[in-house]
């Protein structure tokens, strides 16, 4: 019996490490034929940006990671809109991250969600183990 | 009951250690089972062996290992975050190239997937962080 | 679910972001610097005091106790709990989130 | 007196707080996750507008650059920086004061 | 000649360390013959409160240490009246904290000065070197 | 100009030790003198020659390794923090009981009496924390 885990996104990425190492377990977690999905709200929306070119700042750019999720089947990917709008961000500003759904031959599809925050929270309720970053 | 917890912060820096030790502790005594601990980003300097507090305050490391020791308890540091920070077994050091290790008793390090099992086999999975 | 938060809701957004998703029904465990959320007369109070009516509230005496904070001085209907409460609230709810 | 902010508005009262101590004439510089606040637009956008007619406010551009921020989402009159822009600020003002 | 150091306290105790190892600095830097000053403003309020006890805990209580500040000469000792009413507490609220007045026959005098945001603004433009916490 | 430098997190955690040195290497390269660079809190972390990163991302230690030989700078760890933490050189260790020693090469191991003298000393003195 396969178990529910959710990975709960809420800080911005480099400067601290939660957000890299968040997607590290995310991605060994893939291996392990859970249902997995992803949330990001709060500051973690800033994860997701467009355009990150840390080249300047001398870090790793593991942004291109998230877009690798699809090949993962971590295609469950809520982000909440009040969290969105609070930073003047909108999904366009988001890396337009898909996925190949095997049900519906393949054709690609989004896995992001806009969800909202009273569905965030129902979403949240439904998993078996949630883990925060 | 079957607990799993993550620790995700070092020793003294923030009181996470201590919430988890003291949880720990509290489901011991009630008859609970701690599946694993597991040490995460900069939990996994709670496993160094090097460490001398001042002695009059609480040795956080010692804490874990004796707790390890007396109930059987699985304490597993995350082999990615560790080599980032400088914890190393002497197998780690050897595969590392390093000439000294580091690690505390009653600490094994480990890949992450033992901290997805241990979400998997736990009826429980706690975080404590920053 | 269990929620917890471990930090000051004068110093960050977390207690907020978490009231806001935690649904009927659920708990929220002040453990840490999160204690400071269940004072009386602070700029934050208000904000716990009206999440009451849909959510029970906890919060770890022993972290109370270190920060000088009077049991007297802790908001009306949250209950004052030690780490073996702690253990009881994971168990009694399915599952558990750390808003960190 | 050079002021230094590291984190998001959105998430802390750090820059709440620095804004409220820097006098005029002074200058606010927001590094790492500090340069959150210097985006049109949010939630925190008119704090740092209506401090700039007495404070000069600055960020580092390497730290915008890696979070994806293009220069047209600042602030308008706030100043994009690097490195040595920020040793050149440190040594302009007589001392720094980093809200941590 | 002597500089003016202000220490900056903006963090809650035991949360983190920082409160702590702040401390043991003032104490070590009491020793330099310089010109010190400690601000508490924010959460670094709390590290005043009185009547703390950490026994259950089971971490140590630094909270005495800020009674001996008096004697290495540490007196001027800044409490920003918004932080405190922004938490609900008052000067009694907080640790009576004293030195006596070489000066003044020894007279036993109050450390904490109540200072509003703006004073301390014009405390902290004083400065020769400000370290925060 | 003279300035003296305050790192307060450990390396990777947070971005205080990146800002740190790329703010030092400005300076260096604008002639500028760095009287001390002081490292309090976890920032003994940065500290360690046991750390293996990943061979795609930055190697903090060893940037600071080789900053402190290119330019001779003093790379300070506390004392009492890295006591805490399990940051120690030979001597510590020895003094301490302690079977091992971590610290990476341009550090040394001194009192916080040099982070007030950085503070006397340097016409500035700028701090990279969380």
């Amino acid at each position: 019996m396969s178990k529910r885990f959710l990975y709960v996104n809420r800080k911005a990425p480099y400067g601290t490490i939660y957000a890299l190492e968040s997607l590290e377990v995310v991605l060994i977690g893939a291996a392990f034929e859970q249902d997995v999905s992803l949330a990001f709200l709060d500051d973690g929306v800033f994860q997701l940006t467009r355009g990150q070119q840390t080249d300047e700042l001398g870090v790793k750019n593991f942004s291109p990671t998230y877009k690798a999720l699809g090949d993962y089947d971590v295609n469950k990917i809520y982000v909440e809109r009040e969290s969105l709008e609070a930073r003047g961000l909108t999904l366009d500003d988001l890396l337009p991250l898909t996925y190949e759904d095997e049900d519906d031959d393949w054709a690609e599809k989004d896995s992001i969600k806009l969800v909202s925050a009273a569905e965030l929270a129902e979403i949240m309720e439904a998993q078996d183990v949630v883990l925060s970053f | 009951m079957k607990f799993s917890i993550l620790v995700s912060e070092g020793p003294y820096t923030h009181e996470a250690a201590d919430t988890a030790y003291n949880f720990t502790k509290a489901a011991l005594e009630k008859g609970h089972e701690i599946f694993r601990i597991f040490f995460y980003h900069d939990g996994v300097n709670n496993g160094t062996r090097l460490a001398t507090p001042p002695q009059d305050d609480r040795n956080i490391v010692n804490r874990w290992s004796t707790l390890a020791q007396e109930h059987d308890i699985d304490l597993v540091l995350c082999v990615a975050a560790a080599q980032r920070r400088g914890i190393a077994d002497a197998d780690e050091a050897r595969r590392n190239g390093k000439d000294a290790d580091n690690m505390a008793p009653g600490f094994r390090i480990s890949g992450l997937g033992q901290l997805i099992e241990a979400g998997i086999e736990a009826d429980r999975l706690i975080t404590f962080g920053d | 679910m269990l929620h917890t938060v471990n930090k000051s809701p004068l110093d960050r957004t977390t207690l907020e972001s978490c009231i806001q998703h935690a649904m009927k029904g659920s708990a929220v465990l002040l453990i840490e610097d999160g204690v400071y959320g269940a004072m009386q007369g602070t700029q934050k109070s208000p904000l716990v005091e009206s999440a009451m009516k849909e959510v029970s509230f906890y919060v770890i005496g022993p972290d109370l106790k270190a920060r000088g904070i009077d049991a007297g001085r802790v908001i009306d209907g949250i209950s004052v709990i030690d780490y073996n409460g702690f253990v009881d609230l994971v168990a009694e709810y399915d599952k558990s989130q750390s808003w960190l």
